[in-house]
């Protein structure tokens, strides 16, 4: 972290950023946020540990437009969503001075909230440098551990690898954290039967309350204005009426970034009633890899997006129903 | 539904032929091997069963004088296949009690020591219910 | 069995042709007098790119039973590529609604050239057919504006 | 709001007869921005216009909706009719109640309540219709036919005698086409060279017509009035500048043995050839798979003996890139591969031949020298047997469910020509029809009949089978003796059903012109636009329509000249206003619509916005609408529906959704 | 060594025990073995064109199945047998009604549906051993014999669902002659029917069928024909008087395996 920090303080002093986009501590040891920092001494806030599992590739949409060059820290995950990013001339990347931090998985609180830990004041073993297996946990209640591996995010357990796909320069050591195959969870949903399926869907998708965490952190969706908010498809809506509605803003949110989503994971991350909303792009991922070849959003800025490209002699619809 | 119109759907379903998209183009009957030993051409059955004739059908000679070799079913340009209707209409006859054209009795007289097993399996399959 | 007469089930369907095949294809097959039930209406679209998941699941949300997408033969889009687009789109919405488990067979693409009248009626009848046998389309429909 | 008129037409009974006009108009009232509806006898007769016209001036419409046949047939008439009115013609919309409605259901009620949900749908998107204007684009002055047979030079010359330019690409080394392998043409027997080549020579000397032989068109982009289309000219290897024609090349090419194409394989020919004498341009082209040069490296004994230098082993193909406003397909057809049919013996036996081999062997410059002599042994026949109807009017899968239409004169005219010539020939005709609409075409039949002695057999042949003697037994049916007949023949000629020029699949592909199962390019309509595609600027000359004979493949080779004069004659052509249209302030300038945009109409320009107050720089999708076609691809790409088509609109579109599914 | 489900049917167990006795050991000799599947029963002779008849069709159902759960494919080599047999299995991967109506006859563990390939030995020697390694194993190569191919109307018909070889125009016979060293005699008659059938009951009939066929093979100079067909065999033996000898293709084989005498002996 001290690395990270040293060196933001070297390029906001010889001027080469006109500011730090980072990461400060919040108001719990697990809770920090996104921030700028503009000058030398306000990076006495800067933190960057294993609950800085924010991609803050979306918020270079607006320091593009700022004056002067922005550096921002980005993860192995966050530089696939920037280089989608880039893609759609969404992001400038003359305006961007990317330090790729290094990252050995994020943590997921709830998960260790769901261990019985309650009551935290402090956690040691979240540190970036630190090589600790386990995480000590001091509560109220007395000092708790519990693995890290346990306690990361789910999009870790899927990395993508420990590759900066996009950077000026490298800080840190990375960790590909992978343990599990991202598609086990769609495969086992695609052999339900079809109630079974309706009924997992509207289970989940029944606690939306369509605060729109999801859309307001994802990278792919960075429209100016959503359609969900404008009146060109008449569906401008406030909160949902029947459980359609909040199946047609989801189908239609993964429609939308369907070949574009990189799967990082943040919609089911900031998503406050807990709905594995990643369920749906990883549907669309895995069906696009399997209908039309292998595709992995933002590994680079000039390839066609499989929504974009088509080959002669693609599937027809009809597949779905012959797969089964 | 008339007697005549019920054989003849029966006999429709049995073949699954549409004697309908006949064009009487005749090939069937240039192609038959049987053709001078049956007094109904093949090229006719389309029509009998398009007219619901079925009991002159059924009364034929034609009827056991086909040899089921399928030349006239390869070769319809129609997909008509005159050979299915035969058989279907074969079957309606031996379907019926008593309607067997090799009686069990007769067989004795007809055998030869060298007769394949085959030919009497299928007589039987052809003639007898 | 209930003692009322159980009335007929007449499925809502939307049907999007595209101007230069399927619906010409629908004009030939009602030139023919190539019949296909009435529960079928068709919304012309310029190409069957034009077709917007939005419309589809829309349809649905107001109560369709069945939405069938028709368009020109890959390879003889009007506008070339329209239709391989509209085949990618509909490939992974279909398949996105059989995950959630919408009934397979609510939703179907159909290629038909404007030379296929017989084949326009024949996919539409059979659609209809299936539709009938899936019955009422209870997942997905707005309930709010059924009347 | 919109003030809706309805108009409901009765077309006669065509609609009235199931579907209550009356109820439609009083029910379309009751929808919302409706204020007049009416109902006709025929609303596109000049008294229906009429009465559009008096209530949009009465009413003052501002919306029209009418509820008739389909509108791929009277839009355009109702539009005028509104623009006659004052109103934009845009805000007509037509729901079908005739294709889609009355003619395809039975039951009144049923098909009346279908046809007021049609309405209302019209109606639910003429209220969110806008005015919209035409754009224009340029017409390039230039046509292009895709074959040169008879069809592909008549309309040629038709086009440039009307003063454009023509460029005709052809694959092989000469123009001529089918026509060119005929021997005699029926129903006049005139010799088939003597009426084709003049018309051969006049094109290759018309200043306004440019010939690529040995050529096919690579790429088609562009539309109507502004194709940009890609030939390949294939390598000849004989410089087309320098070559006089004299043909010792080809007397002197040691490579003799590749299968005359034109002669249909039935002799061989040199591996630099010309495919006939009268070849247009008389330039020969080497056959690099049988050439020895080129298998071997070595000969070049054609190099030797060329006294004008023209032959050139390293030529390369070549690319020529050129605009056009109009394109003609007159790709034409080839007899079908007889495979399928081998109870014919076609594949066993020498001296069982196809029709249009037949030609060839009684041509003059044919394998044989026009001597009519079996292929086996050369010795002459005594008795021939013709096949009507071999692979046609099969729906069998095996060959090809239509008629083939040329078959039954083209046969006559065998029958005749041989009896004229070899008195002692017996020629019988198997035939399950004989079909002779035309012009002195029964006449002709007859005459092969009564004047000739032609036997006319009514029944199919069901195998021919040859005999050890060497001749053919062919087991035929004679219905209407019922008999079945075995008649011994020296030859057997199969009137073989044609089928579309294999390669015109690729054609359409490229031209995005619709094609039918049977490889038969599709008419803008069958009965009142039969030389057009669907898509505007194709026109269709010949055979690839459908099967004719020469005089109608001549017939609509002008025809399509026509059509394409006329277009070629505009100056500007009005473009579709359905365009895509990009809202400025929803675009978030990611390019995903420019991706799917098949004609390249979207660009992207940095602009200064003002967006509710706040004003800065973006990167925006501009739509330019000439080139764009309106297909819509891009309105789905784009995900925050920035993007909408012009008369298409997602509102439109959701509105008649929603009125469907009421 | 490769394993085939083996059917032999009726006829081959009584009166063509040659058929089936040459085969077995030509097959050895070419390095594959026939396992003759159990209690097979017979097919019946006929394929039973009623679309409605289920209960003909099963033992031809059941021998497709017992194939299937040994993951062989099943030979057959009685040109009846063949027809039959492959003509159900047909129905049962594409005629749902058959399909479904015969499985809830069988009550099987897993549904039968056509999985089973259905192999004429023919077949077997053309797309499996392949005539050209045929050739090379030859030992004995019956130079200088004029054979016809007489293939009679079962083994062709209908050529769509039989999926055999072009029926008005085959070769599979001929490429074999050629193999075991001999010179094929290609007559138009060897896909025409012989009348078999009939000639229980109408004797002149086929005779005068089985003169056609003989006298166009000999007229092309065939010395004898070949057969697959029990059938055909008895009936061109039977009904011409004088006329070539028949044999069933498999003696041929054996003889030019050099495995005839074996069989002879045993």
């Amino acid at each position: 972290m001290q690395e990270v920090i040293n060196r933001a303080k070297e390029l906001l002093a010889d001027g080469t950023v006109a500011r730090v986009l980072g990461w400060k501590a919040g108001d719990l040891p697990y809770n920090p946020e996104p921030a700028y920092f503009e000058s030398v001494e306000s990076l006495e806030d800067f933190v960057y540990n294993g609950f800085c599992g924010a991609n803050l590739s979306k918020y270079m949409i607006e320091a593009s437009k700022l004056e002067g060059k922005t550096m921002v820290c980005l993860k192995p995950c966050d530089t696939y969503s920037f280089n989608q990013l880039i893609k759609e001339h969404r992001v400038d990347r003359d305006k961007a001075y990317i330090v790729g931090v290094g990252c050995k998985g994020k943590l997921d609180i709830e998960k260790i909230r769901k261990q019985g830990v309650k009551g935290i004041e402090s956690i040691k073993g979240a540190e970036i440098t630190d090589e600790a297996d386990n995480l000590t946990i001091q509560t109220l209640y007395g000092e708790k551990t519990c693995s890290y591996a346990d306690a990361m995010l789910e999009r870790c357990h899927v990395c993508k690898g420990k590759e900066h796909k996009i950077y000026d320069e490298i800080i840190g050591e990375s960790k590909d954290t992978k343990d599990a195959d991202r598609f086990t969870e769609v495969a086992r949903i695609e052999a339900m039967s079809p109630e079974e399926k309706f009924a997992f869907f509207q289970k989940e998708l029944s606690k939306c309350i369509r605060c729109n965490a999801c859309r307001n952190v994802c990278p792919a969706c960075s429209c100016r204005k959503c359609v969900f908010d404008s009146n060109k498809f008449d569906s401008a809506q406030k909160a949902n009426v029947d459980s359609f509605e909040e199946k047609m803003f989801h189908i239609i949110r993964a429609f939308h970034v369907a070949g574009r989503c990189t799967d990082c994971g943040e919609c089911s991350r900031v998503c406050p009633q807990g709905i594995p909303l990643h369920l749906f792009n990883r549907k669309f991922i895995k069906d696009i890899n399997e209908f039309y070849g292998d595709f992995q959003a933002g590994e680079d800025t000039e390839a066609r997006g499989p929504l974009t490209d088509f080959t002669f002699d693609d599937v027809e619809p009809g597949i779905v129903g012959e797969r089964g | 539904m008339s007697k005549e119109k019920k054989q003849a759907e029966l006999i429709k379903e049995i073949s699954g032929v549409n004697p309908l998209k006949c064009m009487k183009c005749g090939k069937c009957s240039a192609t038959c091997p049987a053709y001078n030993e049956m007094d109904i051409k093949p090229h006719q059955f389309v029509s009998y069963v398009a007219n619901e004739d079925i009991e002159t059908l059924v009364q034929s000679k034609s009827l056991w004088k086909c040899l089921s070799c399928f030349a006239c079913v390869e070769r319809c340009p129609r997909d008509v296949k005159p050979g299915k209707l035969i058989d279907a209409a074969r079957q309606i006859v031996v379907r019926q009690k008593g309607q067997n054209y090799l009686k069990a009795d007769e067989i004795p007289e007809l055998l030869d020591p060298e007769l394949p097993q085959q030919l009497l399996v299928s007589a039987f399959r052809r003639y007898r219910r | 069995m209930s003692i009322e007469a159980k009335e007929e089930f007449r499925p809502k369907i939307v049907a999007f042709c595209c101007n230069w095949c399927s619906y010409a294809g629908a004009d030939l097959a009602g030139s023919s007098r190539l019949g296909y039930p009435a529960d079928v209406k068709i919304i012309r679209v310029p190409c069957s790119c034009r077709v917007n998941p939005m419309f589809i699941l829309r349809a649905f949300e107001k109560g369709a039973d069945g939405v069938i997408m028709c368009g020109c033969h890959p390879g003889d889009c009007h506008y070339s590529t329209g239709n391989y687009y509209a085949r990618r789109r509909m490939t992974l919405l279909f398949s996105m609604l059989d995950y959630i488990g919408v009934e397979n067979g609510r939703t179907r693409v159909e290629w038909v050239s404007a030379a296929e009248g017989v084949k326009f009626s024949t996919t539409m009848n059979e659609f209809v057919e299936k539709i009938r046998s899936l019955g009422k389309n209870v997942r997905l429909e707005d309930l709010r504006c059924r009347k | 709001m919109q003030r809706i008129g309805v108009f409901v037409c009765h077309c006669g009974s065509n609609i009235a007869a199931t579907v209550d006009v009356k109820k439609v108009a009083e029910m379309t009232l009751l929808e919302p921005g409706v204020v007049h509806a009416e109902d006709y006898q025929y609303m596109c007769s000049e008294a229906g216009q009429e009465k559009i016209i008096a209530a949009i001036k009465e009413k003052n419409l501002t919306g029209v909706v009418v509820c008739s046949c389909s509108p791929r047939m009277h839009e355009t008439t109702f539009r005028k009719a509104a623009e006659k009115a004052g109103l934009n013609p845009y805000m007509v919309e037509i729901a079908n109640i005739r294709e889609h409605c009355s003619w395809i259901h039975k039951d009144m009620e049923e098909a009346t309540e279908k046809a007021v949900i049609l309405a209302r749908a019209a109606i639910a998107k003429v209220n969110l219709n806008a005015p919209l204007k035409p754009g224009e684009s340029r017409v390039t002055k230039r046509a292009l036919i895709i074959g040169g047979g008879i069809a592909g030079i008549q309309t040629a010359l038709d086009i440039a005698d009307a003063g454009y330019e023509v460029d005709i690409v052809e694959k092989e080394p000469s123009i001529g086409g089918r026509m060119s392998q005929l021997d005699k043409t029926f129903p006049t027997l005139d010799c088939s060279a003597c009426i084709l080549t003049p018309k051969m020579v006049e094109a290759s000397a018309h200043e306004k017509i440019h010939i690529h032989t040995y050529s096919e068109v690579e790429k088609v982009s562009g539309f109507v009035g502004d194709f940009t289309v890609d030939i390949r000219k294939k390598a000849r290897y004989v410089d087309m500048d320098k070559c006089t024609g004299c043909g010792v090349c080809q007397e002197k090419c040691p490579s003799k043995k590749a299968a005359s194409e034109f002669n249909r394989g039935l002799n061989t020919r040199s591996a630099i050839y010309t495919p006939f004498a009268q070849a247009i341009p008389n330039v020969p082209v080497i056959d690099t798979e049988n050439c020895i040069k080129f298998k071997t490296g070595k000969c070049g004994v054609c190099s030797k003996v060329c006294q004008a230098g023209a032959i050139d082993y390293t030529q390369k193909d070549e690319i020529i890139t050129e605009k056009y406003g109009a394109i003609v397909v007159a790709t034409g057809f080839d007899t079908i591969k007889l495979d399928n049919y081998d109870e014919y013996a076609y594949n066993q036996s020498k001296d069982v031949i196809t029709s249009l081999e037949l030609e060839r062997i009684m041509n003059a410059a044919g394998p044989t020298k026009g001597h009519l002599e079996r292929l086996s042994d050369g010795k002459a026949p005594k008795e021939m047997v013709f096949v009507q109807c071999v692979g046609s009017r099969c729906s069998d899968d095996r060959g090809k469910p239509y008629c083939s239409k040329i078959c039954c004169m083209y046969t006559a005219k065998h029958a005749m020509l041989i009896r004229d010539k070899y008195p002692d020939v017996n020629v019988t005709v198997f035939y399950i029809d004989v079909r002779t609409p035309g012009k002195n075409f029964d006449e002709f039949y007859r005459r092969a009949v009564e004047q000739y002695g032609v036997n006319y057999i009514k029944g199919q042949v069901g195998k021919v089978i040859p005999q050890p003697n060497g001749k053919l037994l062919v087991q035929g049916s004679d219905l209407l003796d019922n008999k079945q007949i075995l008649k011994e023949a020296d030859m057997v000629v199969l009137a073989t059903a044609i089928e579309p020029n294999p390669g015109v699949r690729k054609i359409a592909t490229m031209l995005t012109a619709s094609i039918d199962t049977n490889n038969f390019l599709t008419e803008a309509h069958a009965k009142l636009r039969p030389v057009e595609s669907p898509t505007a600027g194709i026109f269709l000359s010949g055979v690839c329509q459908g099967p004719k004979d020469i005089p109608e493949t001549v017939a609509q080779a002008g025809a399509a000249a026509v059509k394409a004069i006329g277009l070629l004659a505009k100056d500007k052509l009005m473009t579709n206003p359905c365009t895509a249209q990009s809202d400025e302030l929803l675009c978030n300038g990611c390019s995903t619509c420019a991706n799917v945009c098949p004609y390249g109409a979207i660009t992207y320009e940095e602009r200064q916005v003002n967006d509710h107050g706040i004003r800065e720089t973006r990167r925006l999708a501009v739509v330019n609408s000439a080139l764009c076609q309106g297909c819509g691809a891009c309105t789905v790409a784009c995900p925050s529906g920035a993007m909408d088509l012009q008369g298409f609109s997602n509102r439109q579109i959701l509105a008649e959704v929603d009125a469907i599914c009421q | 060594m490769m394993k085939y489900s083996y059917y032999p049917g009726c006829t081959l167990r009584t009166k063509a025990k040659d058929l089936d006795a040459y085969a077995r050991a030509s097959a050895k000799a070419l390095g594959f073995e026939l396992e003759e599947i159990e209690n097979w029963q017979c097919c019946g002779g006929v394929y039973p064109l009623g679309s409605d008849e289920i209960a003909t069709k099963l033992s031809s159902v059941r021998a497709l199945n017992e194939a299937k759960e040994k993951h062989q494919d099943l030979v057959t080599l009685c040109s009846a047998c063949h027809h039959v047999i492959k003509r159900v299995n047909d129905d049962m991967q594409n005629v749902e009604d058959i399909r479904t109506r015969a499985n809830n006859y069988m009550k099987l563990e897993e549904p039968y549906a056509g999985e089973t390939t259905v192999l004429h030995f023919l077949e077997v020697l053309r797309d499996r051993v392949g005539f050209d390694t045929l050739k090379e194993k030859v030992t004995n190569p019956l130079t200088g014999k004029k054979i016809g191919a007489y293939y009679g109307c079962l083994l062709l018909r209908p050529g769509k669902i039989l999926q055999f070889d072009n029926p008005e125009n085959p070769k599979i016979l001929e490429d074999f002659i050629r193999a075991i060293g001999a010179e094929p005699v290609i007559y138009p008659y060897r896909n025409e029917c012989c009348g078999g059938y009939i000639s229980l009951k109408e004797k002149d009939m086929s005779k005068n069928m089985c003169n056609n066929i003989m006298e166009s093979a000999e007229g092309f100079g065939a010395e004898m024909l070949i057969t697959a067909c029990p059938l055909c065999l008895y009936n061109l033996n039977n009904s011409v008087q004088n006329g070539l000898p028949v044999y069933y293709f498999t003696e041929l084989l054996a003889e030019a395996l050099g495995v005839k005498e074996e069989v002879a002996k045993a």
